[in-house]
């Protein structure tokens, strides 16, 4: 009657378990701390689990309810969806971490602290279930849980400031869902059918299909904030507390984007048409403006906001070539970013906690008092520029090798343009934390595990360059790609 | 039969729409609120009509949840909205 | 058939309705009004489009789908009205400004 | 003969019934929306609400006739109207002040240039017509999934399609769905305590009408939740109309005692998708699939998940009305 461990279905537990330490960590306040770092623990063990099925035993289906495809609801995990839900596991075990220190703080009312948990858990589960659908409809749900908990968990940091953008963030929010599903709706009259397999199977072009891409892709960039959708992002992101900040930009934004990418490269035969060729352009913009924008900021958190939406860019830029190699270039570059911006993020709140101000101007001395933040913020730094050996080098150099192999040019140079501007960026905040101060002026001190936590992070962003066969080769599971001699 | 329900129906969905006008013009907020419960009243009615006429005995649980609900929201702006808009008036 | 047409324009037609005033408005409020027009519109593409021709059994599968959604809807609902009143308290207005804090 | 000669009187008839009202709602919603003052704009929303149930009837689809009835009309409207409430008294030195704001931002639109705002209405018009286009091209006769859902409806355990894709065949949306509702509480909880407590007491009509109406509606909840399995009803239209009468509660004034309002209340708030998870992870014990009922006592099981479900969507819809954690009391 038991099941073995080839067909424990861990996909399941993977999305039961934070869903299950939201509900506990909401009836017992008291034990929010460690219930949140246990459920971290425990689901980046099922993620291990998971990992190992699909090595062994290639891509996943798991028919919920026993019913299958059209009737019931399919889980799914390939490669594309197991690094996904790797990266998570990953941020969310640091965020973890992070924020038993960080919501210690006496200036965060102790039920302000307690509301974190449970949001942030539905949160990861909403990310978990999302990563793993395989269902149309089912991907909306998932949408409208990770949308309403990310908007909750930034105005947790209360003020004007945190509850306008999160306003903001709920309308946009609100808005992108109802094309989606306006999107959905479309599709399912077609077809008959939810199930992404068997859409992509069935799918041909028509009005209302070219209707429902169109919906589907507007509803998921402006929630991906591609150019020029990202109004809402660098407030809210700016206003949050600085773990969720670094839920938002490592893994939030992406979550819709995934969405896009499973799309297109399943259900929508539109990879290199002039729709293609539009995100592209779009994507290059976001790079040169986002990176400009960050230059001008003069806060720190500002910054790294603005240095999101130009990353986010770069996802884009695979949609014109729509080949094999960009595809995995971006996707390395999604993972890369996630990490290295979650450690940005950390080290921000840290220098935020230590001086009570994130001025980039007035880094005075925080080398010499908080030098594992410092390196921290230097080496997820190195990443998004893109500087060898970290994960950010691979995925850029990757994605140039797909722009040059297809002949675009205008790529290359944006790609490096980019590269340059987040160096500029980078660099004056380093240099501002370089300096001697005159004045000593009222400090914090730091709960070591903050420190470290960030310093971890940035360095897995480094070591995925080090270690870069080994999801490259995970990518290829399930051919979420397609066939590498193809592209 | 059929044909009569249907047609009391469409009258009477002819009366909400002229009854619209009255939520329009107010020129009170009770004017407008007692118009909206109209509204429901003459919305049980017609889904009754439909019931009747195409046979779906079913769609009376749906009058009946109109008519209880429309008593909550009466509720609702009695407390909420219009006690509200008289502490208003007092201050001007 | 004549129905399932006209009820999915009237959807459409309130979609773009919603989304129009979602825009031009700028109390909260009747944004989340405007929110909701738009929710009701797909909702009615979804449905209409599953009625029955001629005496056939309609589709479950929407109805189940719009259920869900109507309840989704109420509860961004309320979560974006308890927002607004928070916004209220903070900010002595119930708008955004107009221009996204550089 | 006569009744075949009537038959496309009859069609005409239903004809000109729906074009009357899809008309009356696409002018509903466009008043509710360009209204120029909140209140009218809440009511013709509640009455745009009676409509779309009136719609729903009108497409065959009681089942979320009834979900519209109680929710979209319902409890929305009493929802917009208490907030609206909250809005007028809170700032009410100022609200002159913002009148006079708000007419002048409205003035400074209309001077803008008309050129913008037909640009913007042919913009719209196009997205109108291209959406309307794709619609009618759309394959006329995709049974979508009707065929599998009854075909497989004996296994369900419910003799309701509606009620078997909610919480058989599609019950995982449904278990999201329910965290959607809780994850909507938590975050309105999370902004602090309630905004505002009324000290007005309720006059005798309200009183006797609250003692008359609460059983009721409670009664009707209990009735749409049992009959959910065979007919339009189920956890959400019960849910709903129990958190009416929780509405209801409020609004004449009753409060949770303090004994009750902490473990106690958020042991109900969570017990709808507790016990669907726990049914899940049973089930996976036992060597079957995640929410995979045996046909045998699916019946049962769905109505105790439905059960437990009906009492916390009641309860979470009425907190949520309350618009805040009840705990904490501010002070004046």
């Amino acid at each position: 009657m038991f099941i073995t461990m080839q067909e424990f279905p861990w996909a399941v537990i993977i999305i039961v378990l934070p869903l299950s330490g939201a509900m506990l960590s909401f009836l017992f306040p008291r034990w929010v701390k460690l219930l949140g770092v246990l459920v971290a623990l425990s689901v980046v063990a099922a993620v291990v689990g998971l990992g190992w099925q699909v090595v062994e035993q290639g891509a996943q289906r798991y028919a919920i309810g026993g019913w299958g495809a059209p009737l019931g609801i399919d889980l799914y995990a390939d490669g594309l969806s197991l690094l996904m839900l790797i990266v998570t596991a990953l941020v969310c075990l640091g965020v973890s971490v992070y924020s038993t220190g960080y919501f210690n703080r006496a200036y965060f009312r102790r039920s302000k602290a307690n509301y974190f948990w449970p949001l942030w858990m539905f949160l990861w589960a909403a990310l978990n279930a999302l990563f793993l659908s395989s269902d149309i409809f089912n991907l909306y749900v998932t949408l409208e849980l990770l949308g309403l908990s990310a908007v909750a968990l930034v105005a947790l940091a209360g003020g004007a400031d945190a509850l306008t953008s999160a306003m903001r963030y709920l309308l946009v929010s609100l808005l992108g869902s109802l094309f989606y599903l306006l999107g959905v709706a479309l599709l399912y009259h077609s077809f008959g059918s939810l199930d992404i397999v068997i859409l992509s199977q069935q799918v041909e072009p028509s009005p209302a299909v070219w209707a429902s891409v169109g919906l589907i892709s507007i509803g998921l960039l402006l929630k991906t904030a591609l150019f020029p959708m990202h109004f809402w992002l660098p407030p809210a992101h700016t206003s949050a507390p600085a773990p969720v900040s670094a839920l938002l930009s490592a893994l939030v934004v992406k979550a819709s984007f995934y969405i896009l990418l499973r799309m297109w490269l399943e259900i929508f035969p539109v990879g290199g048409t002039a729709l293609g060729q539009l995100l592209g352009l779009l994507g290059s913009i976001a790079i040169l403006w986002g990176g400009i924008q960050a230059l001008r900021q003069t806060r720190l958190k500002m910054l790294i906001a603005y240095s999101t939406v130009a990353q986010l860019g770069y996802l884009f830029l695979a949609f014109p070539l729509g080949s094999y190699i960009a595809w995995k270039a971006v996707l390395f570059l999604l993972l890369s970013h996630a990490l290295a911006k979650t450690a940005m993020f950390m080290a921000a709140g840290n220098i935020l906690h230590f001086g009570g101000h994130d001025r980039i101007k007035d880094f005075d001395h925080v080398v010499q008092y908080q030098p594992l933040t410092s390196a921290a913020f230097a080496l997820a730094g190195a990443s998004i520029m893109g500087l060898p050996p970290s994960g950010g080098f691979i995925g850029k150099w990757l994605l140039l090798e797909a722009a040059i192999h297809s002949g675009q040019w205008w790529l290359v140079i944006i790609i490096i343009m980019g590269g340059l501007l987040a160096a500029a960026y980078v660099f004056k905040v380093i240099g501002y934390a370089f300096t001697q101060s005159r004045v000593s002026h009222q400090t914090r001190r730091v709960p070591v595990h903050m420190e470290w936590t960030a310093l971890v992070l940035a360095l897995a962003a480094i070591l995925l360059g080090l270690a870069a066969p080994w999801p490259l080769a995970l990518m290829d599971i399930g051919l979420p790609f397609g066939e590498g001699a193809a592209g | 039969m059929e044909m009569l329900y249907l047609a009391i129906a469409l009258f009477l969905l002819l009366t909400l729409v002229a009854g619209l006008w009255r939520v329009l013009r107010g020129p009170t907020s009770a004017d407008r609120m007692l118009a909206a419960q109209l509204f429901g009243t003459t919305a049980v009615a017609c889904v009754l009509l439909l019931a009747q006429a195409f046979e779906r005995p079913m769609l009376r649980d749906v009058a009946l949840i109109f008519a209880l609900l429309a008593a909550v929201t009466a509720v609702a702006f009695v407390r909420r909205a219009w006690a509200a808009g008289d502490q208003n008036d007092a201050v001007k | 058939m004549n129905t399932v047409y006209l009820y999915t324009m009237v959807g459409v037609g309130l979609f773009t309705l919603g989304l129009y005033a979602l825009l031009i408005h700028s109390h909260l409020l009747r944004k989340i009004l405007a929110i909701n027009v738009m929710g009701s519109g797909v909702f009615l593409v979804l449905v209409a489009l599953a009625a029955p021709t001629q005496g056939a059994v309609p589709d479950p599968v929407p109805h189940a789908m719009v259920i869900t959604g109507i309840v989704v809807a109420v509860s961004a609902t309320a979560l974006a009205l308890a927002l607004v009143l928070r916004v209220r308290t903070e900010t002595g207005r119930a708008e955004l400004p107009e221009e996204p804090l550089e | 003969m006569e009744a075949i000669s009537l038959l496309p009187l009859m069609t005409l008839l239903q004809l000109v019934f729906d074009t009357l009202l899809g008309f009356a709602l696409l002018w509903l919603a466009w008043r509710a929306l360009a209204s120029p003052e909140l209140f009218q704009a809440i009511v013709l929303f509640i009455a745009f609400g009676l409509l779309m149930a009136l719609a729903w009837v009108r497409l065959d689809a009681p089942d979320v006739a009834l979900a519209e009835a109680a929710i979209g009309a319902g409890l929305t409207g009493a929802l917009l109207l208490a907030t609206l409430a909250r809005l007028e008294v809170k700032n009410r030195a100022k609200s002159e002040l913002e009148k006079k704001h708000e007419v002048r931002v409205i003035t400074e639109k209309s001077k803008h240039q008309t050129f913008f705002f037909l640009l913007r209405m042919l913009l719209f018009m196009v997205v109108a017509t291209g959406l309307v286009y794709a619609v009618l091209t759309l394959p006329e006769n995709t049974s979508g999934l009707a065929m599998p859902v009854l075909e497989n409806l004996e296994s369900s355990g419910v003799s309701n399609p509606v009620t078997a894709v909610l919480l058989n065949y599609r019950g995982y949306d449904t278990l999201l769905e329910l965290s959607v509702l809780l994850l909507a509480l938590l975050g309105v909880w999370s902004f602090g305590g309630i905004p505002k407590p009324y000290r007005s007491f309720p006059g005798p009509v309200l009183n006797m009408l609250s003692r008359l109406l609460i059983p009721l509606l409670i009664m009707v909840a209990g009735y749409l939740l049992w009959v959910g399995a065979h007919a339009p009803g189920g956890a959400f239209q019960g849910g709903s109309v129990l958190g009416a009468a929780g509405v209801l509660l409020l609004l004449v004034g009753w409060r949770l005692g303090t004994r009750f309002v902490g473990l106690p209340l958020r042991i109900t708030l969570v017990f709808g998708v507790g016990i669907f998870v726990s049914a899940g992870v049973v089930f996976i014990l036992l060597g079957r699939q995640f929410l995979e009922y045996p046909p045998s006592f699916a019946g049962v099981l769905i109505l105790l998940i439905e059960a437990a479900a009906t009492l916390s969507i009641g309860i979470t819809l009425a907190a949520l009305f309350l618009g805040g954690r009840p705990e904490f009391r501010r002070h004046k």
